[in-house]
């Protein structure tokens, strides 16, 4: 049977893709935000999980405005890095679990969930800068990668208990898998940013530690925080917090906290960093 | 199982009507989408390297291929992101534009607000802009 | 307030689009089908509606293999008729009505259904060939449409429970736009067929017209029909009555028959069709 | 509100199991759309006119333009429809291949019967195949 022995939380900051590509991720700007990733890349050396459903949204990348799917899962065998408009980041192909990803897929809609189903996609920052963050820079992923892309762009994005629920609903559906997998997911986004008119360069270190509080231990309080606190609190693209909340309702009814960083800035972002065991 | 806790649905218009009380920002709403849409699909044009060719050999021209409003080709000339917001632009979408320039994320956001790039750096490497003031105009909190 | 003011269930074979374009639906083959909506071109007419929800799936037309959206509701401006191999069909080009669509759409992605939002993308039979039904030949279709599209295609596809939940949601969002405005939904697909396979050809009267019967009334039973109990009596593309639930599930506590017509066959398919509106 | 009548989740497992019961039907699962995905990819190219010039010009050296399996590629020259859905084609995909043929979508559904094209017609007008014998292999009902 497959498990979800693990769960992930993290900025995606394109800027810290850079700063891996260019070898800059230990000068004096990028030295301590990567020093709160080193526990991380030794834990996940250790602990070798075959899959990680990866949640995380697509920044205008694979979607044109023509199309916005509120749930997009990757069922796929492979994706290559997007061109952002500076050329793809020098990083591997990202490779899919096609059977783990259709099973999830399949299970979420008899479950009552609106998927998308998408076999060819490019993935951007948002889900390679994660994967840089706790791997490094391999010839290979060491993981093989079901990608999830929420809408957090176009609104109204999807609630905070939708979100949670749809994490519930992905416990589910990888519990039902017959092979052993480790499997772990990953949340990715935020935290506190705003990217856009006058009010850019918003953060908010108090409401942030507030929002990964809530993430340990048996609390359900996240799943209810509408999306104008993330907006007014957090800033326009705070909002991608929500994406959190998946990762969060897949470790089922409490957690434990291995790991946690948060450093203030990087580019106009908060980072934010969590790494949670669901305890049974 | 959907509904483990209780929800009450919300209506659309007091939902929208909640982000406009936000300064300095504009939500992304359908309203924004419709009427950028056609310039948010310039700028994703942007992301093949043949495009980008063109785009930098004449810019005015390659604006012109596209049913923008002249308004919006006039804010995507004067590279002004704030009005480009104003007339249904996203950032995300946007952001090709500056990519292809060569400018960085936080140099473009600097220009959506009243400092130079110097000062708007400093800011956010003391902390970032403080909530505090800038959650809600009404409430002024 | 908009209001939904009726429901239209109806089959959309493609044959049926034929022999509009080819002026063949008086001859002894389409007569006695065309002749059960005659009553329903008369009924539309007075109704004059503004708008229709049209609750279609498209056969492999707008979307490929590669996005597969369980529902996607279409917020452009207009669409035009897809070629589905052997050109487009020679009728108007479907307007669409963005303003209600994207209310609708906001709505339910804020009641939690994951929809998809699609801007551009040409419609096919699916489509047409109910507006024809229900039009005749105009020059211009006389109403706005808001296509949803619906994937009864690869499965799973969604539940019959869903789909109706489907529905009732979108009673709420169109009851929440302020505009005055007439509008109906539309649920098409189906009856019985089978068209793959030495099974081929399946049709069941009896099934459908109990299928009928259903959702006439106050009965929730319809919503409750498993998939594998459509494709064993209805053959395997009958699982498109599933579209059906939405536009029921759009009307409320309880419906009235405002007009019946059943026929045996068209090309692979049976024929239903039914006119239901709201009891307050 | 999602949520009004109930529901238990029925495992995906008894779910798909349950499809394979049914006499004579492909049911379209992801197995098949996975198996098929370039089949049904090279039939829906044959929507555009300009493939359907080309496809007509030389069947063969278009279809190797597509990573097909050479069972894939065998069954389509054949029309051979059966075989393409166990190849995991999907019946409106394959559909764009006939409708390029010029054959009615009943013709086409009765080659992958046991009946020619007119006899399969004249069940259709004789109120089409019962489903009685025809819902379920194990049950033989
Ligand atoms: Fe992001
Ligand atoms: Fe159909």
């Amino acid at each position: 049977m497959a498990r979800i022995t693990a769960g992930v939380g993290s900025s995606h900051v394109p800027l810290l893709g850079v700063a891996v590509d260019q070898g800059k991720s230990r000068d004096d700007y990028f030295g301590p935000i990567f020093a709160g990733y080193d526990w991380t890349r030794a834990w996940e050396a250790e602990q070798k999980p075959d899959v990680i459903v990866l949640v995380y949204n697509d920044h205008a990348s694979a979607f044109d405005a023509n199309i916005i799917p509120t749930f997009a899962i990757g069922c796929g065998e492979r994706y290559k890095p997007a061109d952002e408009g500076w050329g793809p980041r020098p990083v591997p192909d990202v490779e899919g679990h096609a059977d783990l990803a259709w099973h999830i897929a399949q299970s979420l809609i008899l479950d009552d969930f609106d998927m998308t189903i998408i076999n060819e996609m490019d993935v951007d920052h948002g889900l390679t800068v994660p994967l840089s963050m706790m791997f490094g820079q391999p010839d290979r992923w060491p993981v093989k990668v079901i990608p999830l892309a929420v809408n957090v762009v176009t609104y109204p994005v999807p609630s905070g208990n939708r979100c949670w629920a749809l994490g519930e609903a992905i416990k589910r559906a990888v519990e039902s898998f017959p092979e052993d997998l480790n499997v772990q997911i990953w949340g990715t986004g935020g935290m506190s940013h705003q990217l856009q008119g006058p009010r850019a360069g918003l953060l908010n270190r108090e409401w942030d530690n507030m929002f990964m509080d809530l993430l340990v231990g048996d609390s359900q309080e996240a799943r209810a925080i509408p999306h104008i606190e993330y907006l007014r609190e957090t800033g326009s693209e705070g909002i991608e917090m929500v994406m959190w909340l998946i990762m969060r309702g897949a470790l089922g009814r409490e957690t434990r906290c291995l790991h946690r960083h948060y450093h203030i800035p990087c580019s106009n972002t908060a980072i934010g960093h969590l790494v949670l065991e669901p305890v049974e | 199982m959907t509904d483990q806790n209780d929800r009450s649905v919300q209506d659309i218009h007091e939902y929208l009507a909640e982000f406009e009380d936000i300064p300095g920002t504009r939500v992304y709403t359908a309203s924004r989408a419709r009427k950028g849409y056609h310039l948010n699909q310039f700028a994703m044009s942007l992301m093949k390297p043949e495009n980008r060719e063109r785009w930098k050999a004449g810019e005015r021209a390659y604006l012109d291929e596209w049913p923008l409003t002249e308004d919006q080709k006039l804010a995507v000339l004067a590279r002004d992101y704030n009005r480009m917001l104003d007339l249904g632009g996203n950032i995300y979408f946007l952001s090709k534009i500056f990519s292809t320039d060569g400018i960085p994320f936080a140099e473009a956001c600097s220009t959506m607000t009243d400092m130079t790039f110097p000062e708007y750096r400093q800011m956010m490497l003391d902390g970032g802009r403080s909530p505090v003031g800038n959650r809600s105009i009404k409430g002024g909190f």
